[in-house]
């Protein structure tokens, strides 16, 4: 039986692809773009998700992920390029996979530095840390002389996916949308095995969890490197939308952009990131176009939305979260 | 009458707790509400100074009805509440605790201090260190320092040594004798039924008897209050 | 006589300048119901909240099926099979009672790193769990959340969570607390068949129920242990008349 | 180094370190009152600092701006309290840092929208300008002696209004208990009220200050704010006296870590390569001392009761 | 509500006057209008489409768009600008990490890029191309001139830069030149507002100098703390630390520092006159330099399009180098790796009556070079 989320959520799954295909068709490459963008914040965001919405993890320092993915996928196109040996005699690569993998090692092994220290806290202390920690991370990235510091480092061609011509907008965009479903898969996967079960529960009642015996420390740092990971995922792919990485990806108001996705969507939801991904720019994108001012009225928005509509986007399309 | 409570019906999270208490103090009168453990003495009588708002029912402190008003208008209509547990506030010293709420009337520190010489000895020490008793002096001293006309105890003596009990219920003679009115809970009918006018059970929620301590026979107490 | 399934010995707590647990040493034996009764703000929560592990003792020892537990945390001391209920319910409120009960059984058989088998298709969780809920009268209420249950049932709940976990000893924290008299009254029956399973230590004021199940009774008071005896012993005990049950006991 | 160039550089960490303590200061105070996490703290520092410098360039006097900048940050904390914050007191720490997140973006393009993009113009009164010899022969702005000094000034009075007035036991006893203070007859809205609108006024209150010293600017509190975080995760949030040590902490560590770190390294690399690889390293001293503290006290070195 | 969004629709009606042109010339214009850099985006757009208006062309089309100082927005309206609104020409962009995050993917796509302001190394060697004209300088020009300027009186230096690329190239470009003793090499902190630390070390390095590279809010905040400091040790720094948008900012605290630069109000040639008067006229205020490298950007494509069709690349290209313009700046002419070769000034700040500005004291430079033009194989 379909639950009316069920429905709206292959409703926008259908439009993230329907929308760009038909902009190709009829020679619009630009909303091709634009969709890519929505479906790699969304990734991000779904990384984010699996922290924050199942987990209850308030991690203000996703944006750490976010860059160091992208760092990682800039970092390794480079040293393809100049043919310079990166760590250890190993060589740079342009080929997608291979720097994804990388991209998700490194983001998870640091999500995993910074989790060992910040989930011994909790509340505001671990919204704070994160935060502090990411800061860390921005500053390092912006004095770090080697790739570019403050003025970011740029992948001159896209990196490559076999048989794939990811230059073309919509080939890129199809990559990102495969990866996105995915990932989207594994979200339900963990929401529903044995991990997310333990995972949720520390979020409601973390003393129930370590009374029927599961240790809630070990169980929330896999989840925040798992997340971490996915995240940083995404951060290679913007990498290679924009075929430039640059320290703002690190900065904290990427930080607050990514909660603010899940926010808009509806936190929890499997398709919040999703949706509100789509939200957030499509706002960017009209109020962008009509004002300059358009920060303003998305700090309007997102007040109204935190204040009177929290169960965002699909809060409104598919009424109350429900809970297994 | 100055408090009159009738057919309050009050939820405690999603579950019902009260479902119709009735239950009126008349002006100078010491009245004991009485039951078992979770019966609902306490939602009565956070349902009185609408720390949780009664659902159905109304509550009237001297002709005025309390409903929609916030707890601290509650408070200044001159309720004093000495809640279950005390609630003493730790991080500040007896003096701070007593003066903090303040309201000026008949009652002042001076006052205070002689009802309770213990407190006037322990004024600059904080209230976490107090032991129990001295806690629940701390407590009553604190509430009639908002000078309040109707006095509500809540679990007066609850684990407290004998010797401070007594202490505590001839403080409650002695407010009682000079014309306050008191709604007082306590789980120790040999101290607080001497104290009483009037009584008032509860059991399930509901104000299933009323009447004087006198009428409250051996039997009644073995059906709504025995152990 | 048999060895103490659960002892503590010498137990020391202080907050500041209050001394929450004085010199406590209590134990529970196989088979036994042990209540431990005292005035609100008596110690009796700091006490448990040392046994489980929330709070780390001053000084003393604890020791819980043949080992010190005195340094373990919360979950490792419930992996030894230290079963606890809690005096305010504590479940998981979004999931349904079923869900809970799975939890703990995943964490018995002790895989909690598991991704991707989805666990409501899991037969070894969901039928464990439900004989657990149907053991304790809930096995109609399994799909409801938790929320949604009742105080009582919410007990209930609690009591199959710990019987999941196929504990070692009981600890339950005023289990009967806003139960209606039939409640208490089922209850009371259904922990005399519990400590068949492994004994119970019982923190309950509720003295019909304490003096019905209990084999001793220890009385605490300002953090210490006035007395420990018989249901007969503590009812005689002047100490224990003046301090906690006054006259009418 | 000489003597006093340390001595200098000591008083420079002290200066900073004052200054975050009239951040932080508001920042533990409204958590530890209303458990609210404010992301906004830092626009009403910008609130502040425009506040002066408008008024400052409208009347000619600095310290007719420096009063208005107190009562603009103040009333735009009671404003945004009434309408905004006191809906997010019961939310979770999600929905509060969502919301002030949002009320940055708002305060941020609508002081861009009252005043423009270009920084304004904000200088030191004419009383206090100049520079005091120290011993040693160095010679310190009298206007950061006078930062300290106001700093060391507020902080005494925020000991006293917090030690001994009623208000300050109001709020000491609404941090232990919120319900129990109302139950007595306070009024714990409007408390709450005043105590934003206090956080809110010392944060403007330091803008202003801080504005004459550097560029009043759009967007100029965000990185104050997350030094400000920084002071109170390492003091404790909720603690007052946290976070004046951690902001003298903070403060110091920052400004000798800058100072000495590329001085270090100098005696091993080139002087070129030890500015930079210190200047890199300096910029995350604090936040490594953050985490080394936390990894031995998670709840900051003076932990709230609760939090 | 209305009233904001008829302001908005006005404002963006200004941007791309001469909609209805047949096939006209397409120039994206990627700027910074929002957010703490926008002074210098709205006088580079301003500048720009002065040019574009004197030149009368109705068959010159620009489209503006705001990059809030986001490399990534950037990136995103630039893919935008190429792959819906088809421009022939981007410009616009103010820093240099933005512009390399654009530029050299749109000229990959061939499109071309005549920058307005930013100048990195890295555009100006070996990886120069031909569709990328730089109508500003090169980053380090300015620098450069301040280390040849230094050698007249100064011969121990403090030199501090932000610890970021465009402040290493700085400090680099003024060593280039600069033949006396380096005291300290100081990197702050991009976004720094407190520099006292840096200060007391100044004043503890015995230099007869200070060279500070210090763009935006921290050379005001440096500036005006220096001033209060008791140090008595002259400043000197390239002309963006102290071009007109910053000035009012610092006050009285900026008079008679030393800075270089390639253009100033007072210049003394009909161009600059006429430039400098139709800006007034045109917006009310004074121009910046990024003003006037706007307006020689936009001269530049104004007259190539005069003469060429964009869309032959070559010839188009061939009329932009012959850089067949009236500068405000006097000569202008490119060199081989398409920057400009130029004269370089020392300014001193000044007070015109109420306002600061800059006054030309001196050329440093005449016809200066780039460092990375011979790298330039073209």
């Amino acid at each position: 039986m379909l639950t009316r989320e069920t429905i709206v959520n292959i409703v926008l799954a259908a439009l993230l692809l329907a929308v760009p295909l038909a902009a190709n068709a009829s020679g619009q490459p630009f909303y091709v773009t634009i969709a890519t963008r929505v479906a790699i914040l969304a990734l991000a965001a779904t990384g984010l998700n699996l922290a924050l919405g199942l987990g209850g993890l308030v991690s203000f320092g996703h944006a750490a992920f976010f860059g160091i993915g992208g760092y990682a996928a800039g970092i390794l196109a480079s040293h393809s390029f100049s043919g310079e040996p990166l760590l250890f005699g190993l060589s740079g690569t342009k080929q997608m996979p291979l720097i994804w993998v990388v991209a998700m090692l490194v983001a998870g092994l640091v999500g995993l530095l910074i989790g060992t220290i910040s989930l011994r806290t909790s509340g505001v202390y671990f919204i704070m840390i994160t935060l502090a920690f990411a800061q860390m991370v921005y500053y390092f990235a912006i004095s770090w002389p080697a790739y570019g510091g403050e003025d970011g480092l740029s992948i001159l061609v896209r990196n490559q996916f076999a048989g794939v011509n990811t230059m073309k907008p919509v080939s890129f965009f199809l990559i990102c949308y495969v990866l996105l479903m995915l990932a989207l898969g594994l979200f339900v996967l963990v929401r529903g095995s044995r991990f997310g079960s333990a995972l949720q529960a520390a979020r409601q009642n973390e003393v129930r969890v370590a009374t029927v015996g599961i240790a809630p420390y070990r169980i929330r740092l896999t989840a925040f490197a798992i997340s971490a990971a996915m995240t940083g995922l995404a951060g290679a792919l913007y990498a290679d939308l924009n075929r430039f990485v640059s320290p703002s990806m690190l900065s904290w108001h990427m930080s607050g952009e990514l909660i603010v996705l899940i926010i808009l969507g509806g936190t929890g939801r499997l398709f919040g990131p999703l949706a509100g991904a789509a939200l957030f720019v499509i706002f960017e994108y009209l109020l962008g176009g009509l004002t300059e001012r358009w920060q303003f009225f998305l700090g309007l928005i997102l007040l109204a939305t935190v204040l009177f509509a929290r169960g965002g986007l699909l809060g409104l399309l598919a009424g109350k979260a429900r809970h297994g | 009458m100055l408090l009159d409570v009738s057919k309050i019906e009050a939820s405690y999270g999603a579950s019902q707790a009260l479902f119709g208490v009735d239950l009126a103090v008349a002006e100078g009168e010491a009245v004991a509400l009485m039951g078992r453990n979770g019966m609902g003495k306490t939602t009565t009588i956070r349902a009185i100074c609408n720390l949780n708002p009664p659902r159905a029912g109304s509550v009237r402190l001297a002709g005025t009805d309390l409903k929609g008003k916030p707890s601290h208008r509650v408070a200044k209509l001159g309720i004093g509440l000495v809640p279950e547990g005390r609630r003493c506030f730790p991080n500040l010293t007896v003096h701070e605790n007593l003066v903090a709420a303040a309201r000026p009337g008949a009652w002042t520190l001076d006052r205070v201090n002689v009802l309770f010489p213990r407190l006037a000895e322990r004024h600059a020490q904080m209230a976490r260190s107090l032991s129990g008793g001295e806690q629940q002096m701390l407590a009553i001293g604190r509430a009639l320092m908002t000078n309040p006309r109707l006095l509500i105890l809540d679990e007066a003596t609850e684990g407290l040594a004998p010797v401070i009990r007594q202490a505590i219920w001839a403080a409650i003679r002695k407010l009682k004798a000079e014309g306050l009115s008191i709604l007082v809970v306590d789980k120790t009918l040999s101290e607080l039924l001497p104290v009483a006018d009037r009584c008032v059970i509860l059991e399930n929620g509901r104000s299933v008897w009323q009447g004087p301590p006198a009428a409250l026979t051996a039997d009644l107490q073995d059906r709504y209050l025995g152990v | 006589m048999a060895e103490p399934v659960l002892e503590l010995s010498d137990l020391v707590k202080n907050f500041g300048a209050l001394r929450a647990t004085d010199h406590v040493s209590i134990d529970l034996k196989p088979g036994e119901i042990h209540a431990l009764i005292g005035p609100n703000g008596a110690g009796k929560s700091t006490l448990i909240h040392q046994i489980c592990g929330t709070v780390r003792q001053d000084s003393g020892t604890i020791r819980f099926a043949g080992q010190d537990i005195g340094h373990l945390g919360v979950a490792e001391r419930s992996r030894l099979g230290l079963g606890r209920t809690f005096q305010v319910s504590s479940l998981a409120p979004e999931f349904s009672a079923l869900r809970n009960v799975m939890l703990a059984v995943q964490a018995q058989q002790g895989t909690s790193f598991g991704f991707f088998k989805p666990v409501m298709r899991d037969a070894s969780l969901i039928d464990r769990s439900m004989a657990m809920l149907k053991r304790v009268g809930l096995q109609d209420r399994a799909r409801l959340a938790a929320a949604e249950l009742s105080h009582g049932e919410r007990r209930q709940l609690e009591i199959a969570i710990a019987l999941a976990l196929n504990s070692k000893a009981f600890l339950l924290d005023e289990p009967m607390a806003g139960m209606g008299p039939e409640g208490s009254k089922s209850l009371t029956g259904f922990l005399d068949t519990l400590r068949q399973e492994a004994p119970i230590l019982l923190v309950e004021h509720d003295m019909d129920a304490v003096f019905a199940l209990a084999d001793r009774i220890s009385v605490l008071v300002y953090g210490r242990i006035i007395a420990t005896g018989t249901v007969e012993e503590i009812r005689r005990d002047p100490a224990v008349r003046a301090a906690y049950l006054g006259d009418h006991a | 180094m000489t003597l006093a160039l340390a001595l200098e550089q000591l008083l420079n960490g002290l200066q900073l370190g004052v200054m975050l303590f009239l951040m932080a200061a508001g920042l533990t105070l409204i958590f530890g009152v209303m458990g609210l996490i404010n992301l906004a703290h830092g626009s009403l520092y910008m609130v502040g600092a425009f506040a002066c410098a408008a008024v400052a360039s409208a009347t000619g006097s600095f310290w007719i701006g420096l009063i208005a900048s107190f009562a603009c940050a103040a009333a735009a904390g009671a404003i945004v309290e009434l309408l905004v914050i006191r809906r997010l007191y019961d939310r979770d720490h999600l929905d509060q840092v969502l919301a002030t997140f949002a009320l940055i973006l708002i305060f941020s393009e609508g002081t861009r929208w009252l005043f423009g993009s270009f920084p304004l113009y904000l200088d030191i009164p004419r009383l206090l300008q100049g520079a005091v010899a120290l011993p040693g022969g160095a010679q310190y702005p009298v206007y950061r002696l006078a930062i300290i000094a106001a700093g060391a000034l507020v902080a005494l009075g925020l000991y006293l209004l917090i030690g001994k007035t009623r208000l300050g036991m109001r709020i000491r006893a609404g941090e232990s208990d919120r319900e129990m203070i109302g139950a007595l007859g306070v009024d714990i809205r409007t408390l709450y009220t005043v105590v934003f609108a206090l956080g809110a006024a010392l944060a403007g209150f330091a803008g202003a200050m801080v504005g004459a010293l550097q560029s009043v600017q759009v967007g100029m509190g965000e990185p104050v704010l997350i030094l400000a975080f920084v002071v109170i995760v390492i003091g404790g949030i909720g603690s007052i006296k946290g976070a004046l040590l951690g902001a003298l902490l903070v403060g110091v560590v920052d400004t000798m870590g800058r100072f000495l770190l590329p001085q270090v390294l100098a005696l091993f690399v080139p002087p070129s390569q030890a500015g930079l690889i210190g200047g890199a390293a300096a910029s995350m001293l604090i936040y490594v001392m953050m985490a080394l503290i936390l990894a031995v006290k998670p709840r900051g070195l003076f932990a709230a009761a609760h939090a | 509500m209305k009233k904001l969004i008829s302001a908005a629709t006005l404002a963006l009606s200004m941007s791309v006057s001469g909609l209805a042109v047949a096939e006209p010339l397409k120039i994206g214009m990627i700027t910074t209008l929002s957010g703490g850099g926008a002074g210098l985006g709205i006088d580079t757009r301003d500048g720009f489409m002065l040019a574009i208006k004197q030149a009368g062309n109705d068959e010159i089309e620009v489209i503006t768009e705001d990059d809030g100082q986001k490399p990534e927005l950037a990136v995103q309206i630039a893919d935008k600008m190429v792959q819906s609104d088809q421009v022939d020409i981007l410009t616009g962009i103010v820093w240099s990490n933005l512009l390399m995050a654009v530029a050299p993917s749109a000229v990959a796509q061939g499109k071309f890029y005549v920058s307005t302001n930013a100048a990195p190394a890295a555009l100006a060697g070996e990886n120069c191309n031909p569709l990328y004209f730089n109508a500003a300088y090169q980053n380090d020009n300015l620098h450069e001139a301040m280390g040849e300027y230094a050698n007249k009186d100064y011969k121990k230096m403090f030199i501090m830069a932000p610890n970021y690329p465009a402040g290493k190239d700085s400090l680099t470009g003024f060593k280039r030149f600069y033949k006396g003793e380096v005291t300290s090499e100081v990197y702050t902190q991009v976004g720094q507002t407190d520099y006292a630390a840096e200060i007391a070390q100044i004043r503890a390095s015995g230099a007869d100098g200070v060279f500070a590279f210090l763009p935006g809010g921290m050379g005001i905040a440096f500036m005006k703390q220096y001033a209060q400091s008791g140090v008595k040790i002259s400043i000197m720094g390239p002309g963006f630390s102290f071009s007109q948008d910053v000035l009012g900012a610092i006050g009285d605290a900026a008079l008679g520092v030393k800075n270089s630069g390639h253009w100033a109000k007072d210049l003394d040639n009909e161009a600059n006159k006429k430039f400098v008067e139709a800006f007034q006229a045109e917006y009310g205020r004074l121009p910046s330099i990024y003003a006037v490298q706007a307006y020689d950007a936009g001269q530049l494509i104004a007259s190539a399009a005069a003469k060429a069709d964009v869309k032959d690349t070559e010839a188009f290209r061939a009329e932009l180098l012959k850089a067949d313009i009236q500068s405000p700046r006097g000569k202008f002419k490119f060199n081989i790796n398409q920057h400009p070769i130029q004269d370089i000034y020392v300014r001193e700040v000044v007070k015109d009556g109420d306002v600061l500005t800059n006054k030309i004291i001196a050329p440093v430079f005449t016809d200066h070079e780039d460092a990375y033009a011979k790298d330039c194989k073209m």
